[in-house]
């Protein structure tokens, strides 16, 4: 193994992989960006609602350039296709389902995860006034739980994975699973603990990348969609 | 006697008297956006208003040619006073958006609310609720100075409703009394802002008689609209993303 | 006049001259019992909106045994029809139009009217501990204006239009207009305006059977409905 | 993989394991009343109940034959801890309810309730929101010990949100992942409750296949509702008004 390429994820690997652990029956929220490439991977043995923020409830896959509508968008306005049993509701009703607690989880992307499980993902500095919260803070605060799906580092190379984060928060404490392009990580107060591995890397090479200690899982492994 | 015809022959004509200091909800989320009814009102002029809307648009990215005004577009033309919005900045770390600068620069107010919030808010507004509690954004920067309120064990925010003076809504289909059916993800914040606006306005693919909606199929009773228009064929009926990501117009 | 014979007014003669009160445009509630009769009397040269606290936005007069469905009901729970331009909403959406304030005028029938427009309909005793309040305190509160549709007097001839309440109030200050079997008459702080009068009836006699002072309206007449 | 099939084969299979105690949420207004499910309740003996429904029926003229049982039938049956309504008294004030007996009694809670602010808690417990404010029953008895509050000069009174364990809905079409529309008046409560409750179980005059619905007609989404059961033929399809204003029986 220490001889094999070290081989970074792509976007499809890291949405394949988080959307595996989707269990059957679940409601899932994907936010903008990253995690609405989940809807291509669901897993086929479990039945899954997807929800978004604009009142779709139970929709599928991304639509080719033929299927495409624009009709039927997901968050990102991206086109999708609607499942058989689909119903639409207006933005008061969809963000009813996520504040009632019935969202079993939301997939979102961030800036930076806390160790102890803090989200932040609507702001880029302290200092600026604006920010894009769309329906993140609401995800955030009343989904069972979140997963974050994003790059394991800035785009200058600095950690996204922190002891605690430095930009505002979304919600305190309710990221449970990270997914990166260097594996999947969970928040365990002090640092995080390493489930899988991206293909190559040791835990050494992961932990330089990290803003606070790992740890392996005792079954850590390499990265596998199931 | 059977009810008014709602129908304005056009978009100039169903904006005009929008007077200046205006208060104004926008619907759509992507979908369902009222491109018209925002290019008459860039066109009729109004200044000094306060727009409620999910996002702005970008504003730097119009699209193609001048058909593509988007509420950053009155921004940028420094005729919005202030903004209610889910998105004051990009979802893109590396832009930075109209709204961002002007209020930066103190030209502008931003008020930024969680998207859900925001639709609470609206829907409240057209419920005659004058405030609520939600779960969202407590621990945040955004509960600073917030009544924090502990209902069963959780704390929570207090937020008051919004209303409006005008809505400007997309239809699908709507009926001369202002019946209106929204047609899937076009339906999104609508249907609630045209319940918290004295005075909406929709713009709609195809006005339909009166008794041609099924009573049980109509999303917003016609009670709520004051004035339709028709989109006309060389109209606005869609502005989707193009193969790039930019925006494309898309006739019927 | 003075000759002619007293008639008390029937319950539909009540109901189509309080209609003939609504103006062109307005959004009606008409509350259980007598005010639902005023669905057979809409002016028919102005357009009414009728709506129900049961989501029926649009309907229209009662519906005959052979029209009647059990689908289409008034707040009543009697069979109605509905008008062409109708549409449902469900019964959060239905108090919305209520509370919103976009009633221009809820009818209701009552127990009591005070001449300073309190209004009492919800509950027959002040000891006992239940009511039937229904829709009506929300209509009271927040419409435009409210009508009352009532009998003059209890059954045993005591006064329904007194200086104050005797009976818990269902909302303070609202009544506009109350119509009875002997007239129509406005509540006015002190007492109440005679607008109108029963056939064969004089100010005199129906003061005998109101519990506050009666004053003439300049134009006081004999009730008519247009 | 396909959705789950909710149906379930009969009324007192899909009420079996409601447990003493439980909070129950009762859909109906005249119309829309799932009476089929409140009479399998009544079979199955469930007690110590706490009802949340507009009202409770006479009780003293349940209509034809031991088919039509109300919650005033439950209620009589001393089943009942506490009932939250709009009506606990009869609109007739020359005739009393079980309620009313039982409550100055001292034998149950009945608390009364404005009609839109039961409605309007409901839709807060379904939304998440856990207290709001609402114009209603302001200067009058109920609102005495409850928090005052003034919001741009107006007086306004704090509710506190309903939930439920169960709800008893009727709807007119479900399909087999539970979707439903109402018909007409029939909608009434029923989305609401369908939200506000852990479990709904459904009463429905059709179940149709999964994609027979189109989702824009759709009033409440399937992700609401765990249990369906269709009305068999010799079922109670509705409870009408009769000519001398008494309660008939109506098939399909």
């Amino acid at each position: 193994m220490a001889t094999q390429e070290k081989t970074r994820l792509t976007r499809d690997l890291m949405a394949a992989r988080i959307a595996a652990e989707f269990q059957d029956g679940w409601i899932v929220n994907l936010g903008v960006g990253m995690p609405t490439l989940c809807s291509d991977f669901l897993p086929a043995d479990r039945f899954i609602v997807l929800h978004s923020e604009n009142g779709l409830i139970g929709y599928g896959r991304n639509a080719t350039v033929e299927e495409a509508t624009p009709y039927v968008v997901n968050a990102g306005t991206f086109p999708v296709l609607l499942q058989p049993f689909a119903s639409i509701v207006h933005h008061a009703d969809a963000f009813a389902v996520i504040r009632s607690g019935r969202l079993d989880v939301g997939v979102l992307g961030a800036y930076e995860v806390g160790a102890n499980g803090d989200l932040a993902n609507w702001k880029t500095s302290r200092e600026k006034k604006g920010g894009g919260i769309g329906g993140a803070m609401d995800i955030a605060a009343c989904a069972q739980r979140i997963y974050v799906l994003m790059e394991h580092t800035t785009r200058d190379g600095k950690p996204r994975l922190l002891e605690r984060c430095n930009l505002p928060i979304t919600a305190a404490g309710v990221v449970k699973l990270v997914m990166t392009d260097l594996g999947l990580f969970e928040p365990n107060g002090e640092g995080f603990t390493a489930r899988e591995l991206a293909p190559g890397f040791t835990l050494e090479e992961v932990q330089a990348l990290t803003g606070a200690p790992l740890r392996p899982a005792p079954d850590m492994r390499e990265v596998q969609i199931r | 006697m059977p009810p008014p015809n709602k129908t304005y022959p056009d978009f100039a004509s169903a904006v005009a008297d929008i007077p200046d200091g205006a208060t104004i909800m926008i619907g759509g989320f992507g979908a369902g956006t009222p491109h018209n009814l925002i290019k008459a009102l860039y066109e009729q002029g109004a200044k000094d208003l306060t727009l409620i809307l999910n996002a702005a648009g970008t504003g730097r990215d119009p699209g193609p040619g001048p058909a593509h005004v988007t509420p950053s577009t009155l921004i940028e033309a420094r005729r919005v006073r202030k903004a209610i919005m889910a998105f004051t900045a990009s979802t893109h770390p590396s832009r930075t958006t109209p709204v961002e600068e002007l209020q930066e620069a103190g030209e502008m107010e931003a008020e930024l609310v969680p998207q859900g919030t925001l639709a609470e808010r609206i829907r409240a507004g057209g419920a005659g609720i004058p405030a609520f509690y939600t779960p969202t954004a407590v621990g945040t920067e955004l509960a600073e100075g917030k009544e924090h309120r502990v209902f069963n064990g959780r704390t929570y925010l207090l937020y008051e409703a919004l209303t409006a003076d005008y809505a400007f809504v997309r239809a699908w289909h709507a009926d001369e009394f202002g019946n209106l059916v929204f047609r899937r993800a076009e339906r999104n914040f609508n249907p609630l802002m045209a319940m918290a606006a004295r005075c909406t306005i929709v713009e709609t693919e195809e006005i339909l008689p009166i008794g041609a909606l099924d009573p049980d199929h109509i999303h917003t009773p016609g009670i709520y609209v004051s004035r339709i228009v028709q989109i006309p064929p060389d109209g606005i009926f869609h502005i989707t993303r193009g193969p790039a990501g930019g925006a494309a117009q898309q006739g019927r």
